[in-house]
């Protein structure tokens, strides 16, 4: 940096405004340029397999965004993100079948009965918290499974809900490369929603609730508003993911959301890094890309072939394997990692941070 | 003689940022009641888990200095292997196991090599005899006082040599304190156990200690016998609540370039 | 008269696999979501051991339940002690990755196909009649094991010194700790323990009915009658798994099999909004997890 | 930020580090190799993968090798969208396969009609689209055929019932198998039967005794499954367990021949499309060869899908000719006979608007308790498929 002025070395905010503030130093400017720079070249150098890779992490960086909000932020925690996407697929998925609904249409709608079952579920919040309120999320990802396949096999879908590309005007997005924009859109969309709400009143009084609920109370902040509030924002988010899934891949099908899946989220934000919305987004990266990885990494074996029948269950151990070992040896997820290295580079040629200050 | 306990020049830092205790020193010898006074954050609680050996759930580390226990350094020791030598805390809060009965209480702790168990269990009765007429009651529905009474029977059949007791007379009353500190100078010399006993209320502690070191942010300001501690007028004032006539603030300055600075 | 044959049976097989969630809860606080997993690799354990021992099948059960104790130790050890201190979330998570590993790996060593224990054993599973009803063999000894691992878990809580100090360790850590109590073998304890019940259950309900893979899902039904009991009682458990049983069989029996799948969640979701620490848990574990 | 993208690029330019082989045939498969429902597609697509590996051995088809690509998607619809969405557009291969639950047909399918890539279903359920008039891209080798086994079976339940049937009928909870048991009770209704009671149930059910107590309770003296296997043979057992002694008939699948050794019930009958392998035909001898050289985990005889599979992928290629291209592999297959060599009742045959077989064989075996071993119920009986 070639300024005159003798630049500050600490992290030094003279007024809130300042604080609310996204981007602070021209380094994360260029950074930001250079990354969205990458992002915009990347299509037109992927092969079609990378960019539904690209595509897929997108979708699952929506979810882990949103999941990041309400266990990350709020603290409340929740098993049942796969019912809530599903929730928005079917609602996508149903009003096309049954309405011939636009593209335009869905998805907000999708949005509102997100928010409308993130409000109904977020109810129990109020009663519970930790593993029961976990469980009764639980209890949603059975109920719209079980409603979603009575749907299904009761009209006849038996392989699934069939949804067309969808349509503005004359122009249909079919092509792998515009879903690559179109998803890239949402997801910047919805980290920045995100952004703006945790530096304003709302992020500050979650994380007032997750440090601890009756304190947050005795503040003045309306805890079971905030609670629902994270539930409602949360689900919505979600919701939308859900309904670009079905949009996405054509089709949508109760098999596709499992309980598996609920779990793959909550990997995401834990492997990501608690607390971070980057960590939510490297968390998707990585739990998203990982099987294929491994997929990828176990065919470079010498002789593959011969016991491939064997090698798609070696695949399911080794990403058990992975999963563990990092939960075991980086339990501050890769935001840890992350910042390390950050501060690797910040502080060369020193080793440690001094005591207090410092960007955290 | 070598002290029973031997604490050199300890320092506790908390989440590597935090200094807690700088240079602390102490001993106790076999058979005495050793006192550790000091205000709300001077660091005896501290003090008491680098002994005990819980610093680590706090993110804590010992960062400087020793302790030593019969000859063996306790730096790096689960807690249940230091129990298994022979040191055993009653701590503050959560002193038994709420929903485990009396007699349950009694028979979870392990006791150390050697100790013969059954004549632990009985003796435990016998120092505090109405803890037999509750023996089936749920411990978390006795009263302070009885609940006070089970965690020193529960330590005792630990077989200890060394008794870590953390805040007696934290909200108790007067009256049960004075007994409970009775039955404390009765186990010491009946079994010859060291106490170490960590108070805020100086009256209880030096009533009962032969010795006694006051903390004071992380330091230690003043040691020497309970009889001396108590005469020496600081303690009267800010401790024992004596001297007379208020003083204003500007004095107490004075107290404070008085005390001494070990370590 | 088959309609209660058909409850109790179902009830056994919920409690059986309930209780192994509630001991390492109640120890450790958290819930071991392998749990299934592991049932499943000591049925599978079964077919190794069957094979090797072919002429004695009492040697080969013994063994394999003997094993799975085994595995449930090292999990704890390897694995679990590691996450002591972390998130419970994060705990909770590893049992989920753990789970993963070992669904991969009994593909790996024993292939996806059906397995029938009972015959690698040379048993067949008799009928019998009680009371009117029928029920087979594999079915009563479910339901004696059930009672058996119930009355002896209750006498080993209650009167032995390691059931007391799990219980002790279960209620305040720190303070077992003091007390002399190695946690890292009171939590090994329970891990063996809930694997050895877990195995019990996977080795009946696989010779009752077959073994393969969905014998995870089985394991993870079981997981509501743990809840609804109250996660940190075995007496609850046996109780919820009474409930989801009747009233899944019920459903089956009256209004429709599909809802017997939603069904334990709906019951679920009542307990949770009039009693949500469950009908025997203790109203203080709201706020600890 | 900068880094991650570039963590992130050499991640994915790494995964396609697996360049398609230039010089062969690229055949891709999607299916269900772990998971819960691996227990009935693996031991097939293990079938197809000794059968290719011995083609290769043999020089090839046309000279060239056959690179067959396998993929797991663990039955989950996300995972086989992926897997298809790599096969078609990076591997480039000219022939689509699926192995895997219902629930991957529609992004398998949507990734077959963007590419062109003609798509066979094998060992898994045939789709609608297969029957005349075929979809121009979907075929199925599959031996089970929704409401041809129907009719079979309740035909051989008319010929071989001497009292009047009071059909129970047993489905598993997926869509599949209860539109054929709800087409089974129309069906027997027509045919003169009563069916008394129909129970749908869940996969995960830890016991059967309940639904079987419904079936007997409601005095059925046939009981007829449609389901996986899994189902079907518990539902029995469930039976038999309450002292039930009617007539219990089912699919022969893959596991059938070593079930029906195991079960010993005389009035077991399966109704199947495939020879069992006790019939110990020269091809079954050969079959049997080959996985024992190439030390498969799988019994032999639940290979016979994956055999078939691969005698028509062979046949297809072979006429195609080389180079191959999706459109020629498309003709090839939509007019395509191949000799099952008696692994079924007769050859496969696709026509222009016919991609699932022009006549459909059934064969019903029993356990039979007298000579303790295996015997023919009924010989093939062929139905026209229109």
């Amino acid at each position: 940096m070639s300024s005159r002025e003798p630049r500050a070395s600490g992290y030094f905010r003279s007024s809130y405004a300042q604080g609310l503030r996204l981007l602070e130093t021209r380094t994360q400017w260029t950074a930001l340029v250079l990354f969205l720079t990458a992002l915009g070249i990347f299509p037109f150098t992927a092969t079609s397999f990378q960019l539904d890779l690209a595509c897929q992490v997108f979708l699952a960086a929506i979810g882990a965004i949103a999941l990041m909000l309400l266990t990350g932020y709020a603290g409340q925690v929740s098993l049942g993100h796969a019912g809530l996407i599903a929730a928005g697929a079917f609602t996508a998925g149903i009003l096309f079948k049954e309405f011939g609904a636009k593209f335009w249409i869905t998805i907000p709608a999708a949005a509102v009965v997100g928010a409308l079952i993130g409000l109904i579920f977020g109810l129990p919040s109020l009663r519970l918290r930790g593993l029961y309120l976990a469980v009764s999320t639980l209890a949603l990802h059975f109920i719209v499974v079980y409603l979603g396949g009575e749907y299904e096999t009761k009209r006849g879908f038996s392989t699934g809900i069939l949804i067309d590309a969808p349509r503005v005007g004359d122009f249909i997005i079919r092509d792998r490369k515009i879903w690559y924009f179109v998803l890239l859109s949402f997801a910047a969309a919805a980290l920045l929603i995100s952004l703006n709400l945790l530096r304003s009143r709302t992020g500050r009084a979650w994380a007032a609730i997750r440090s601890h609920e009756t304190i947050a109370e005795a503040l003045g902040i309306g805890v079971p508003a905030h609670k629902l509030l994270a539930f409602v924002i949360s689900s919505s988010m979600t919701a939308v993911a859900g309904a670009l899934f079905g949009y996405y891949r054509g089709f949508v099908s109760v098999e596709a959301f499992s309980l598996f899946l609920s779990i793959q989220y909550v990997a995401m934000i834990i492997i990501g890094g608690m607390g971070s919305l980057l960590g939510a987004i490297l968390g998707a990266v990585f739990v998203t890309l990982l099987p294929y990885v491994i997929e990828y990494a176990v065919a470079q074996l010498p002789n593959a072939r011969s016991y491939a029948g064997m090698l798609a269950a070696f695949n399911y151990a080794a990403f058990g394997v992975v999963m563990i070992l990092f939960l075991i040896f980086e339990p501050q997820g890769l935001v840890g990692i992350w910042r390390r290295v950050q501060n690797y580079f910040l502080l060369w040629p020193f080793k440690q941070k001094p005591l207090g200050g410092g960007r955290k | 003689m070598n002290p029973l306990l031997r604490v050199e020049k300890l320092e506790v830092v908390y989440g590597r940022a935090i200094t807690s205790i700088q240079g602390i020193s102490l001993e106790a010898h076999k058979g005495e009641i050793v006192a550790l006074l000091g205000t709300n954050g001077a660091g005896k609680s501290t003090t008491l888990r680098a002994i005990s050996g819980f610093l680590g759930l706090d993110d804590a580390r010992v960062t400087e200095g020793a302790i030593h226990f019969k000859d063996n350094s306790l730096a790096n020791r689960p807690p249940y292997l230091i129990t298994k030598l022979g040191i055993v805390l009653v701590p503050e809060r959560d002193k038994v196991f709420p929903n485990l009965s009396v007699v349950e209480n009694l028979s979870a702790p392990v006791a150390t090599a050697g100790a013969n168990r059954k004549r632990l269990e009985e003796m435990a009765f016998t120092f505090f005899p109405k803890l037999a007429e509750l023996r089936g009651r749920t411990a978390g529905l006795l009263s302070g006082g009885e609940r006070q009474m089970l965690a020193l029977a529960s330590a005792l059949v630990c077989g200890p040599e060394l008794l870590l007791v953390d805040e007696l007379s934290l909200g108790l009353a007067p009256v049960v304190v004075e007994d409970l500190a009775q039955r404390l100078v009765e186990i010491r010399d009946k079994l010859g156990i060291t106490i170490l006993l960590v108070e805020q209320n100086a009256t209880v502690a030096l009533s009962i200690a032969d010795r006694g070191y006051v903390l004071e942010n992380g330091r230690v300001v003043l040691d020497g016998d309970a009889a001396r501690l108590k005469s020496h007028g600081d303690i009267q004032e800010f401790y024992l609540g004596g001297a007379g006539e208020r003083r204003s603030y500007r004095d107490v300055k004075q107290y404070r370039r008085s005390r001494r600075w070990y370590g | 008269m088959q309609l209660a044959i058909n409850i109790a049976v179902l009830t056994a097989i919920y409690a059986l696999i309930a209780c192994g969630y509630v001991l390492i809860y109640r120890v450790s606080r958290v819930l071991n979501l392998a749990h299934g997993e592991l049932m499943m690799l000591s049925a599978y354990l079964l077919i190794t051991t069957a094979s090797l021992f072919s002429k004695t099948p009492f040697i080969a059960l013994g063994a394999a339940i003997f094993l799975s104790l085994c595995v449930g130790v090292l999990v704890y050890l390897f694995l679990m002690r590691r996450m002591t201190g972390e998130m419970v979330l994060a705990a909770v998570l590893t049992t989920v990755a753990l789970g993963v590993l070992l669904r991969g790996l009994v593909v790996l060593i024993w292939s996806a196909q059906q397995q029938n224990p009972a015959q690698a054993l040379g048993w067949v599973n008799h009928s019998l009649p009680v009371f009117g009803g029928r029920i087979s063999a594999a079915g009563a000894a479910l339901i004696a094991t059930t009672a058996l691992v119930y009355v002896g878990l209750f006498l080993f809580l209650r009167f032995s010194r390691y059931g007391i100090r799990m219980r002790a360790a279960g209620q305040n850590p720190l303070l077992a700790a003091q007390r002399g109590i190695s946690l890292h073998v009171i939590y090994a304890l329970a891990w063996g323990l809930s694997t050895l019940t877990g195995a019990l259950a996977g080795i009946l309900i696989s010779l009752d009915s077959g073994l393969d893979s969905t014998m995870v899902l089985i394991g993870l039904k079981a997981f509501p009658a743990a809840l609804v009991g109250g996660l940190d009682s075995l007496v609850g458990a046996l109780l919820g798994s009474l409930i989801i049983a009747a009233a899944e069989v019920l459903m089956i029996y009256y209004v429709d099999a599909l809802l017997s799948d939603v069904v334990p969640f709906l019951v679920l979701i009542l307990m949770l909004v009039f009693r949500p620490w469950g009908l025997f848990g203790t109203r203080e574990e709201l706020d600890r997890v | 930020m900068l880094k991650r993208n570039l963590m992130v690029a050499a991640v994915l330019a790494g995964l396609t580090g697996a360049a398609a082989a230039q010089d062969a045939y690229n055949v891709g498969l999607t299916g269900a190799l772990t998971g819960p429902a691996a227990g009935t597609y693996a031991p097939a697509v293990d079938g197809l993968r000794i059968y290719i590996d011995k083609v290769n051995a043999a020089g090839g088809v046309n000279g060239k090798k056959v690179n067959l690509i396998l993929l797991d998607d663990s039955a989950q619809p996300a995972k086989a969208a992926a897997n298809a969405t790599r096969l078609v557009n990076d591997d480039k291969v000219v022939l689509l396969l699926n192995a895997s639950l219902s629930s991957t047909f529609a992004p398998t399918i949507a990734e077959s009609q963007k590419g062109n890539v003609p798509l066979i279903f094998a060992s898994s359920v045939c789709p609608k689209d297969v029957y005349p008039p075929a979809n121009a891209l979907q075929f199925c080798t599959t031996a089970f055929a929704a409401n041809y086994d129907s009719r079979a079976v309740l035909d051989f339940v008319k010929a071989t019932a001497k009292e009047p049937v009071k059909l129970g009928l047993s489905a598993m909870a997926i869509p599949i198998s209860r539109g054929e048991i709800d087409y089974a009770e129309e069906l027997s209704k027509t045919l003169g039967m009563t069916p008394v009671s129909k129970q749908i149930i869940p996969p995960p059910t830890p016991d059967y005794t309940p639904f079987a107590t419904l079936i007997k309770d409601a005095g059925a003296n046939w009981v007829y499954s449609w389901a996986p296997w899994v189902t079907q043979v518990r539902t029995l057992e469930g039976l038999r367990r309450l002292g039930w002694t009617g007539d219990y008939i089912a699919w022969a699948h893959l596991e059938a021949e070593n079930e029906l050794a195991r079960l010993k019930d005389g009035k077991l009958y399966v109704v199947g499309a495939n020879a069992l392998f006790q019939e110990d035909l020269p091809i079954h001898k050969e079959i049997a060869a080959a996985a024992k050289a190439a030390n498969s985990q799988y019994p032999v005889n639940q290979m016979a899908e994956g055999w078939i599979a691969g005698m028509v992928i062979e046949a297809a290629l072979k006429a195609a000719g080389w180079p191959a291209n999706t459109d020629k592999v498309t003709a090839s297959l939509s007019n395509l006979k191949v000799d099952l060599k008696g692994l079924r009742g007769g050859e496969l045959q696709w026509t222009k608007d016919n991609h699932f077989r022009t006549k459909q064989y059934y064969r019903v075996y029993r356990f039979d308790e007298a000579k303790g071993a295996i015997v023919r119920v009924r010989d093939w009986q062929a139905f026209d498929v229109k």
